[in-house]
């Protein structure tokens, strides 16, 4: 067990959010956390990473309790996540953007391979790689996020809502990265409001309530589950 | 006991006077109590801290007022005492300003005020009188735009157009800033014969250190808010050398036994020497204000005032002898020329 | 009759050409999509038209009336309405008052009449706040009123900005990615409210990476790549037009 | 809740009126300068509180109405009550003018700006502009107040008038915040560029505040010159900015007992501290950095604005 | 002409002191967005504590003046390192959620209680430094008077300057200070140990503060508590007038806006000089909004 999340909770001054989510990653595995608007899927990945306190609960990361380590200290452990709402550096350039990305990486040298990686990934990044950062598209932001991400070579990735304002051409180029990253050996945990793409990635799946794991199951078996496409397939696709 | 009040600046930018004339008046309280108090009674000082600035003052003065002070000292600062001045006379206070020079403090006839310290105007003709005595042609005036030396400039520049001097250069400079090179230099290009500095001390001692370090040899003459150790300390004395100032006669310079007995008191309590004159002033007039309760045997304001307009005559005061006119200001010659010597010491002119 | 024209527009932000001559025309009473990969340029030409930034070259007319110069204020007063990609709402304050924010240009009382507070004052207020409280109700946000706009939920802060532009009762909505962060249930909520706002002979103008959306509710669809338009006609066409499957859309390969 | 508060202000109402009766002279002055500091806050939050403008150059306006008060009334002996809408029009005008140009500077430019203005017009006043401000001495002799013959000038004849225009002044900003206005300065406050996309005129907005609370602090102008009948540059200091500034997030900014708590505390504590002399503006300066921390929004934040909605069932709901 | 010149380098001496407090000033703002009013008083802090130094230790008559200077100037600025660390530490730290308004505030009072501490330490009389620690040297240029220390300050100034321009821009853990500038969160997520990195600022930009106090004491002698305030003062103004947050700014701001002050002291009027100085600003600010080299991000919408 990789990553092993137990009896979360989280509050948010004195309201409860996460009311006791349990949760494991396995080494190599995709999970996806589907859940309505409001559920607690990025409150889950932010106190993975430690950006927000957790009132009771473990979070274990093989041997490390990471509720009790401090966020800089977590990244170090190889977990790096590309935040909701991107949270680029808008006066920093999308180069020292990336760099900021491997702050923490050792192996300096290597660090140019993965930028020309993830230039060749979003070769618009590239084109832009000297302009401010606050001043690309939205689209080109979230790139910029995602690219950030994969700079760190972690091992473990979390994703909150990545495809979100990407045009579908690259929604699919984004997807099949993460499979290609995946195969690299790198453990993803992944928030999705495109369930259906996210599930047809993903090994397995967690739906979650008002703060609540409802559902845990295989992807396929998700996908296949009628409530589970009642409330977030949108039904009978159109 | 007989409450007199004191208001000093206490904080703010001239928190280091305030603090001295807390510890002069309460030096001579002490002692007057030590022989005895007065009318039988201890005498009680209370300060109030006027921060140098006219509203708080406004307050002070109203909160001696309410403690119902026979009499208050103070303050520094002609439009800091001017804020407090209606409050004392409408409860029939007597004050005695020892740091405000301003013409019109006393001009509007007020009953209970007093100062102890001299008039600008009278300043102003010692000072020009000095200037014509060196035989400056063309004369450079610089104050700071504060109401003292803003109002000892023009009443330089009034005397001195009268006697056909030129004023080649007339300006402020910002006091509290370091660097007056700018200054220096716009004024040296005036070419004038000597420099009157009606300022105060902190700036005429860089003024002067910055002069000689651009090797510019102009005499200065300094007016009395100039008559500080710091001074020296400030320029150095080769820069200070030769430089001319007027002041009240200093405790020191003075031969009466009150003058050198208080300043060894002094020392004795505090273990320096007092930092300004404007700080004794404070002294003589909290003297005098006793010496008029004493003499009058009684309180009340009406009669002590009267006494101070009418009856006190050559009272032996720390800094000379001590009578009030009508108006409530000290008569009498005060103003003396002082130059600072090759060891940095103040020389009383003759 | 067109309710918007564009006519040659074109912006440059340095070496970057974000809008590139692009003309195109939204006619009254319907829904138009403008689509387009990231960094088309396509929230460039929602901002030269809402007045935030300027044209390098090229009109902008609105109901017959060129809009080039004027301020942002002016331009919504006019009865144009807006969305931003990134929400910007006033989260400091409550629900009602940021749909009141859009009622404001619909409203006089200044200073005075405030301070005075005027029969007129209290009549326009008491029908601008029952004015927001119907778009609220029309949007489904009547409930949270109270609440402040930062404790709503990310898809309904999408509703709340939707339901601020209208209370500015716009003729010309333009919506930059309403859908986004929206899962598959709200979306389909989203287009009834489009459509619903469409019946109420609102055009609007939007911009959506949501394909289901874009090609359920738009008549007409515009697709700008590098700045340029390479595109435009109904949905069907514009599926099929094989530009836009190279820059955009990409082969379905299911 | 709501009726506590209610209970709680009257009483303090109340008491404050009454205050007069049973304080002596010097408190009593110490309660005038909070009611004028209270006044100069409430123009000041207007710009600070609710548009969210930094401004730390308020003495300037200020400055300009008593100098105005001063002028009219040493050289033409209009009575100084009569003055005050001429003092809140050159005020107003002046700001109207000056902060024209720079209105549109963002954060801390126009911070650093309106520091500049205060010290403009402080050596202005210093170096006699146009012969009419009579340098660092400043203007003395100016009137006391009268109303219907009856002169003002003790202590406890001028808490009244100065804390009746203190509940004048609340009742006008009250309103004032309640209404369009107020809410256009909150939108701008919160976001310029979504309020200017939702129709809202910033750059008037941001000049009609700076406007309205200049105009009112030039009638404390006036009521300050009256009441010391000597006023000069020092009076009008950046430290007076930086005093009023700070009360208003002491207090609470964008609220009205906020504000006026606020005026108690700026004033009221360096007087609770003086028996401390030497030491007490290290503890007024340790106080605001403990009550920063310990009350961020302030003492008594302000709160959401209420809204009597139409329809839906139990009459009044709250917004 | 000559008059002209000396003006200048009059102005360039001054500008220099300015834009070696305007670099601490703009350090901090440019991480905690914070304007950190006590900045000012950090430098008062500094030239005290140079003076205690100077008097207690004897330096000068151990090491000679140059290594004694050096000396004391590490000491200074370590001190008051020391001292804006323990400040961000009780003041900043606790309100680095809050309101932007509450930190400032927060910053008014720590400048309030910092300058009457230096006043109930050392006593509201001013200090003087002793003289003739500095070589009174002075470089005479065709007429023009050239002291040797005002030069030697400029080149300084300039150097450190450029040392942290490099370091901010073109370093690493530069780098990662303008990130944790721009959003703390999102650095945390990157590994940048925000508080370290914020330390690190109250430690370069105090120390800087401490080291102009210093400057100002050997230079001109005197010092007092109330010095900073008008010190800060400037030096906010310089670091505005370059584009706040922005390092060459500060140092551009800071020159000019010595070099306006002479100038308008030497054509103008002295007594005007502050007032000409904030019109040149407010001129400036009008025509470029965020200040000679301030960055103008057009806001993305
Ligand atoms: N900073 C915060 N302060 C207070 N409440 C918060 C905060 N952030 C989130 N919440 C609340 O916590 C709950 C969970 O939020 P969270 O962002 O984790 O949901 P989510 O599942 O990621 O939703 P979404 O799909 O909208 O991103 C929501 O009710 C939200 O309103
Ligand atoms: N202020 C600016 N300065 C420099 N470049 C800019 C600026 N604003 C936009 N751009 C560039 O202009 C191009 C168009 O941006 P725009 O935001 O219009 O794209 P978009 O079509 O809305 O993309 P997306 O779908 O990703 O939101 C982008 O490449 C962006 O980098
Ligand atoms: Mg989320
Ligand atoms: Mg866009």
């Amino acid at each position: 067990m990789l990553l092993n999340i137990e009896n979360l909770r989280v509050k948010y001054g004195n309201i409860e959010v996460l009311h006791g989510v349990t949760l494991q990653v396995k080494q190599g595995e995709i999970v996806t956390i589907l859940g309505a608007n409001g559920a607690g899927k990025s409150t889950t990945l932010l106190s993975i990473s430690g950006l927000v306190r957790v009132a009771a609960g473990t979070i274990f990361f093989q041997n490390s309790e990471l509720q009790k380590l401090r966020a800089h200290d977590i990244v170090k452990l190889g977990i790096a996540q590309v935040p909701e709402g991107r949270r680029i550096f808008d006066t920093l350039t999308v180069q020292e953007n990336l760099n900021m990305g491997a702050f923490v990486r050792k192996d300096g040298h290597q660090i140019n391979e993965t930028r020309e990686w993830v230039y060749k990934l979003f070769p618009i990044l590239k084109e832009r790689r000297q302009q401010l950062a606050g001043t690309l598209s939205g689209g080109e932001q979230q790139m910029l996020a995602i690219g950030r991400g994969l700079m760190n070579k972690p091992r473990i990735l979390l994703l909150d809502e990545p495809s979100l304002g990407l045009a579908p051409l690259l929604v699919k180029a984004i997807f099949q990265t993460l499979d290609e990253v995946n195969q690299a050996g790198v453990t993803i945990l992944l928030v999705e409001q495109n369930a259906r793409a996210a599930l047809k990635l993903a090994h397995r799946g967690y739906v979650m309530e008002v703060g609540r794991i409802v559902l845990e199951d295989t992807a396929e078996a998700l996908l296949a589950n009628p409530e589970v496409q009642e409330a977030y397939l949108g039904g009978t696709r159109a | 006991t007989i409450k007199i009040g004191l208001m000093a600046p206490l904080t703010g930018p001239w928190a280091s006077e305030g603090q001295d004339m807390k510890q002069i008046v309460e030096l001579l309280a002490g002692e007057l109590n030590e022989h005895g108090g007065l009318l039988g009674k201890k005498v009680e000082v209370i300060s109030a801290d006027d921060g140098g600035d006219p509203k708080t003052a406004a307050l002070a003065a109203q909160k001696l007022v309410t403690q119902d002070v026979v009499g208050a000292i103070g303050t520094y600062g002609s439009s800091i005492t001017e804020a407090s001045q209606n409050i004392y006379d409408e409860s029939k206070v007597i004050q005695i300003a020892n740091g405000s020079t301003a013409v019109r403090l006393t001009a509007k006839g007020l009953k209970y005020f007093f100062r102890t310290s001299p008039r600008d105007d009278e300043q102003g003709r010692v000072g020009v009188q000095a200037l014509e005595k060196f035989g400056y042609k063309n004369v450079a005036i610089l104050h700071d735009n504060t109401t003292y030396a803003k109002g000892l400039a023009e009443e330089a520049r009034a005397l001195l157009e009268k006697k056909n001097v030129n004023i080649v250069f007339y300006d402020a400079l910002t006091p509290g800033e370091r660097d007056y090179t700018a200054i220096l230099t716009k004024m040296k290009s005036a070419r004038p014969d000597g420099v009157f500095f009606t300022g105060y001390y902190p700036e005429c001692g860089l003024l002067l250190r910055q002069k000689k370090e651009m090797n510019w040899n102009v005499p200065f003459l300094g007016g009395d808010a100039n008559n500080n150790p710091d001074l020296i300390k400030i320029a150095g004395t080769d820069a200070a050398e030769g430089f001319y100032f007027l002041s009240p006669p200093v405790p020191q310079d003075l031969p009466s036994r009150e003058a050198s007995d208080f300043l060894k008191a002094y020392k004795k309590k505090y273990g320096t020497t007092p930092g300004s004159i404007w700080a004794v002033l404070s002294g003589d007039g909290f003297r005098v204000l006793t010496a008029a309760i004493k003499a009058t045997g009684s309180t009340d304001s009406d009669k002590v005032a009267d006494y101070l307009h009418n009856k006190l005559k050559n009272y032996p005061g720390l800094t000379g002898t001590i009578s009030f006119d009508d108006k409530g200001d000290r008569v009498g010659e005060v103003y003396r020329v002082y130059r600072v010597n090759a060891k940095g010491e103040f020389i009383l002119q003759p | 009759m067109s309710m918007l024209c564009i006519k040659n527009l074109t912006k440059r932000f340095g070496g970057v050409m974000a809008v590139n001559d692009v003309s195109f025309e939204v006619p009254a009473g319907s829904i138009m999509g403008l689509i387009g990969p990231n960094g088309a340029g396509k929230t460039t030409v929602f901002n030269l038209i809402t007045g935030i930034c300027r044209p390098d070259q090229g009109e902008i007319i609105f109901d017959e009336k060129s809009i080039v110069n004027l301020l942002t204020h002016n331009i919504i007063s006019l009865g144009i309405a807006r969305t931003f990609q990134t929400i910007r709402l006033f989260q400091n304050l409550s629900v009602l008052e940021n749909v009141l924010a859009g009622r404001h240009s619909r409203m006089k009382s200044g200073s005075l009449r405030a301070m005075l507070r005027t029969p007129f004052q209290r009549g326009e207020e008491e029908a601008a706040i029952a004015k927001a409280v119907q778009t609220l109700n029309f949007v489904g946000l009547r409930r949270d009123a109270a609440q402040l706009a930062k404790n709503l939920s990310y898809g309904n802060q999408r509703l709340l900005e939707i339901a601020r532009a209208l209370a500015t009762e716009p003729r010309l909505l333009i919506l930059d990615e309403p859908a986004g962060g929206m899962n598959e249930q709200e979306t389909t909520n989203l287009i009834t409210l489009i459509r619903k706002i469409r019946d109420q002979r609102t055009t609007i103008l939007l911009i959506e990476h949501d394909m289901s959306l874009v090609m359920r509710v738009c008549e007409n669809i515009v697709v700008l790549d590098y700045g340029a338009k390479i595109s435009e006609g109904t949905a069907e066409t514009v599926k099929n037009d094989p530009l836009v499957i190279e820059a955009y859309l990409g082969t379905d390969e299911e | 809740m709501r009726d506590h508060s209610k209970i709680i202000y009257s009483t303090m109402t109340v008491l404050l009126a009454m205050s007069p009766l049973f304080l002596n002279k010097y408190w009593v002055d110490v309660l005038n300068n909070v009611g004028l500091y209270a006044i100069l806050g409430l123009s000041l939050n207007i710009i600070v509180g609710h548009a969210g403008l930094f401004n730390l150059g308020h003495a300037a306006f200020y400055a300009v109405g008593a100098y105005t008060a001063a002028i009219f009334n040493t050289r033409f002996n209009i009575p100084v009550l009569w003055l005050l809408p001429l003092c809140a029009l050159s005020a107003g005008l002046f700001a109207a003018i000056v902060m024209r140009p720079i209105i549109h500077l963002r954060g801390d430019y126009l911070c650093i700006v309106t520091i500049g203005l205060g010290e403009i017009v402080r050596i202005a006043l210093i170096n006699d502009i146009f012969g009419i401000t009579q340098g660092a001495n400043g203007i003395f002799g100016i009137d006391r107040p009268s109303i219907f013959g009856i002169s003002i000038r003790r202590p406890h004849e001028f808490f009244y008038l100065i804390w009746g225009f203190v509940a004048v002044s609340v009742f006008f900003f009250h309103r004032l915040e309640n209404s369009r206005f107020g809410r256009a300065l909150n939108y701008l406050r919160e976001d310029e560029v979504a309020a200017e996309g939702s129709g809202i005129n910033v750059a008037h907005y941001k000049l009609a505040c700076f406007v309205i609370g200049a105009a009112w602090a030039g009638m404390v102008g006036d009521i300050f010159a009256s009441k010391m009948t000597i006023i000069s540059p020092e009076s009008f200091s950046f430290w007076e900015s930086v005093l009023l500034f700070t009360l208003i997030l002491l207090g609470g900014s964008a609220s009205i007992p906020g504000v006026i708590l606020g005026a108690f505390l700026i004033v009221g504590l360096p007087e609770v501290f003086r028996g401390i002399a030497n030491a007490r503006m290290l503890i007024f300066g340790g106080a605001m950095i403990a009550m920063m921390i310990f009350r961020t929004e302030g003492i008594l934040p302000s709160r959401p604005r209420r809204y009597v909605l139409p329809d839906e069932s139990s009459g009044e709901s709250r917004a | 002409m000559e008059e002209f010149f000396q003006q200048l380098t009059n102005g360039l001496a001054v500008g220099a002191i300015y834009a070696l407090i305007a670099l601490g000033y703009t350090m901090v703002y440019g991480v905690l967005k914070l304007i950190n009013f006590a900045h000012g008083e950090l430098f008062t802090i500094g030239s005290y504590l140079g003076l205690t130094l100077l008097t207690s230790l004897g330096l000068s008559d151990v090491f000679g003046p140059v290594l004694a200077i050096l000396l004391l100037a590490a000491m200074v600025m370590g001190l008051v390192a020391v001292v804006g660390a323990l400040l961000e530490r009780t003041a900043y730290r606790p309100l680095r959620e809050s309101p932007r308004l509450s930190a400032v505030v927060s910053a008014l009072g720590a400048s309030i209680f910092f300058q009457n501490a230096v006043m109930l330490i050392y006593g509201a009389r001013l200090r003087v430094y002793p003289l003739g620690i500095l070589p009174r040297t002075a470089v005479n240029l065709f007429g023009i008077y050239l002291p040797l220390v005002k030069l030697l300050i400029l080149f300084a100034s300039v150097a450190i300057m450029t040392a942290l321009y490099l370091y901010i821009h073109k370093t690493r853990i530069g780098t990662a200070i303008r990130a944790a500038a721009i959003d703390q969160g999102a650095a945390r997520l990157m590994g940048i140990d925000v508080d370290r990195v914020i330390l690190i600022v109250f430690l370069i930009g105090p120390a800087l503060g401490g080291a102009a106090g210093l400057m100002v004491g050997l230079l001109y002698g005197q010092i007092n508590f109330t010095m900073g305030w008008v010190y800060g003062l400037k030096a906010f103004t310089a670091a505005i007038l370059g584009g706040i947050g922005n390092i060459p700014g500060a140092m551009v701001g800071g020159i000019l806006l010595g070099v306006i002050e002479a100038m308008g002291a030497a054509y103008i009027s002295i007594a005007w000089k502050d007032a000409i100085a904030f019109v040149v600003l407010i001129l400036i600010l009008i025509v470029r909004p965020t200040g000679l080299l301030g960055e103008r991000v057009a806001e993305k919408v």
